[in-house]
């Protein structure tokens, strides 16, 4: 029996579908009712889904912004390893909701939750 | 304290999240489990020797490394085991598998 | 009660031994007496197309109808298959074309383990 | 005479953006005047796939329809299809399912210039 | 001499094949062309400087650069282009086209 | 018009198709009768199909040996680096036929060839 869900982002924003596929499934956790806490955490190339610039319609791709968006309306929680994204693209704004936070907080995240993904 | 299972599939030189053991596990109770590729980890010293720098115990998948043409080749930290085991190190030994 | 292994599978059937690890290791857990739950999403559908002919390599089709047979329970993200151009129908015997929402998350709930398989 | 650009597009329609990267460069191409051959191999064979749906991304399988109807010539190899229980008669109008020995090298055999797109 | 185009399409952090610009680019005249999440070259200050030592000119796709948040961003050798100019750097500006 | 085509192999052996598959595309160019000269080079994890105690029956592969054999039959030239190799495993035994070589003769390799494909 499991109740909470933690999702280890990795994959950058627009090459893969993995971003969006992840934080469609995390919703789905939530908005079944069947389990009480599933969670995104974004690391390595994953924090890169937290530029607030980013801009799909370029490409043509679903957006991850809205995706982030959607989350919170379910109280969905989205953290982001902020070493992690500052060594790639230096200060950046990031999108609104997401916390930026160091790996001790991952590490209690992966502590709390009973279940652990990738995507 | 949560002990942790990281599940390797890919190269170690295609793995760009040995960082997740890294940081992940730090305090934990940790190993590694490797199927296809990662088993390279085990005949590879330099990558190998920083895998088992930050783990407890490694798992290697022995049909993977025979396929390889390195069955029996795992030496050290580096246990070869076939599935049935895999599944017990999944299901009852420790808490939490990470893909990476 | 047995306890419950979740596969939760993002490869497609050809593109890596991924899904041959995943049936590998759904048969073992069988045949220990553990209940095997299989996701797949994403590429990870592809593994119950029907009528999948690899010459020389493993058939993943057939060995997961197989395992069905045995007791498994698979099921695949319906969207994920319409993105692909699968429809219902085309499923091997005994797997099933569902959701996130009515069966990845019943199948987090009642899972005890979860294994993820993916690039 | 024209030049030929051959397209070597070995990713699946929804694996990535590859396979978007290869529609764009063919309908550049071809609107610069160039021939233009594309060989799906591997999971590139998918993007022939017809009857794909996806909801909120690109629409591959359609847009590789209409570059075949403004001329570019879309071979994918037969024994990858089978092996992935695609078959004959389930591509996209104007493409074929054809192999290595008899398409692949008279592309390349034809061509001027290659792009491998591919992970 | 043979000039060559170097076709990038993974974010700097997962392309493990960097070593064939290094190596089979010697000599020659070389470029890169990047899509997908190889345009991150252009703004990932420390991948992208390893990049731009080992070419002499980087082609990055202003499509992909805008969708991840970096429209405009790619500076010195990293010039934006849109997909006829890439067409024309694949068909009419180098000899070969080499996938890494 | 293109006589020479080079195949630059990156995958390990048996995780993927890829080295598979493309030996059996450098083997139909040869085939076709079409293109004179198609070559492979090994490169980073690509060298270690070279290995010569390599034993696909352990996970039901096709065989990357037999595939390799199948191209000398075609006087298809195989090379692979050699430090990539040594540096991954260390000194061991490889196929008969595939030349070990330094990156001096992969450039050659790439001047004599008009086109370069990557697997």
């Amino acid at each position: 029996m499991t109740d909470s869900i933690l999702f280890i982002m990795t994959k950058p924003p627009y090459g893969f579908e993995e971003f969006f596929a992840g934080a469609r499934a995390s919703l789905a956790m939530l908005a079944s009712g069947l389990i009480g806490r599933s969670t995104l955490l974004l690391v390595g190339d994953g924090t890169l889904n937290a530029v607030a610039s980013q801009d799909p319609s370029a490409v043509k791709m679903p957006s991850n912004i809205e995706a982030i968006n959607d989350l919170a309306d379910f109280e969905g929680e989205v953290y982001c390893i902020a070493d992690d994204l500052k060594s790639r693209v230096g200060e950046v704004q990031v999108i609104d909701g997401v916390k930026m936070v160091s790996w001790d907080k991952a590490r209690e995240l992966v502590s709390e939750h009973q279940m652990i993904t990738t995507f | 304290m949560t002990s942790i299972l990281f599940v390797m599939l890919k190269s170690p030189h295609e793995n760009v999240n040995l960082e997740l053991v890294d940081e992940l596990g730090k305090g934990s109770k940790k190993a590694a489990l490797l199927f296809e590729d990662a088993v390279y980890y085990a005949v590879d010293k330099k990558q190998g020797k920083h895998l088992s720098e930050h783990v407890d115990e490694v798992f290697v998948m022995a049909d993977d490394l025979a396929a390889r043409g390195f069955k029996g080749k795992a030496t050290g930290m580096f246990k070869e085991i076939d599935y049935p085991e895999a599944v017990d190190v999944i299901m009852e030994r420790y808490d939490r598998t990470v893909t990476i | 009660m047995a306890k419950t292994m979740v596969i939760h599978l993002r490869t497609g059937s050809m593109m890596s031994m991924d899904s041959n690890v995943a049936v590998k290791l759904a048969r073992a857990a069988l045949e220990k007496g553990y209940n095997v739950h299989m996701f797949g999403y994403g590429e990870g559908i592809t593994v119950i197309k029907e009528g999948q002919d690899p010459k020389r390599f493993p058939n993943v089709g057939k060995e997961i109808g197989e395992l069905a047979a045995k007791g498994m329970t698979v099921v695949v993200c319906e969207t994920c298959c319409m993105a692909r151009g699968i429809h219902r129908g085309e499923e091997v015997k005994g797997t099933k074309v569902g959701s996130l929402t009515n069966d990845f998350s019943k199948f987090i709930k009642e899972g005890d383990k979860m294994i993820t398989i993916a690039r």
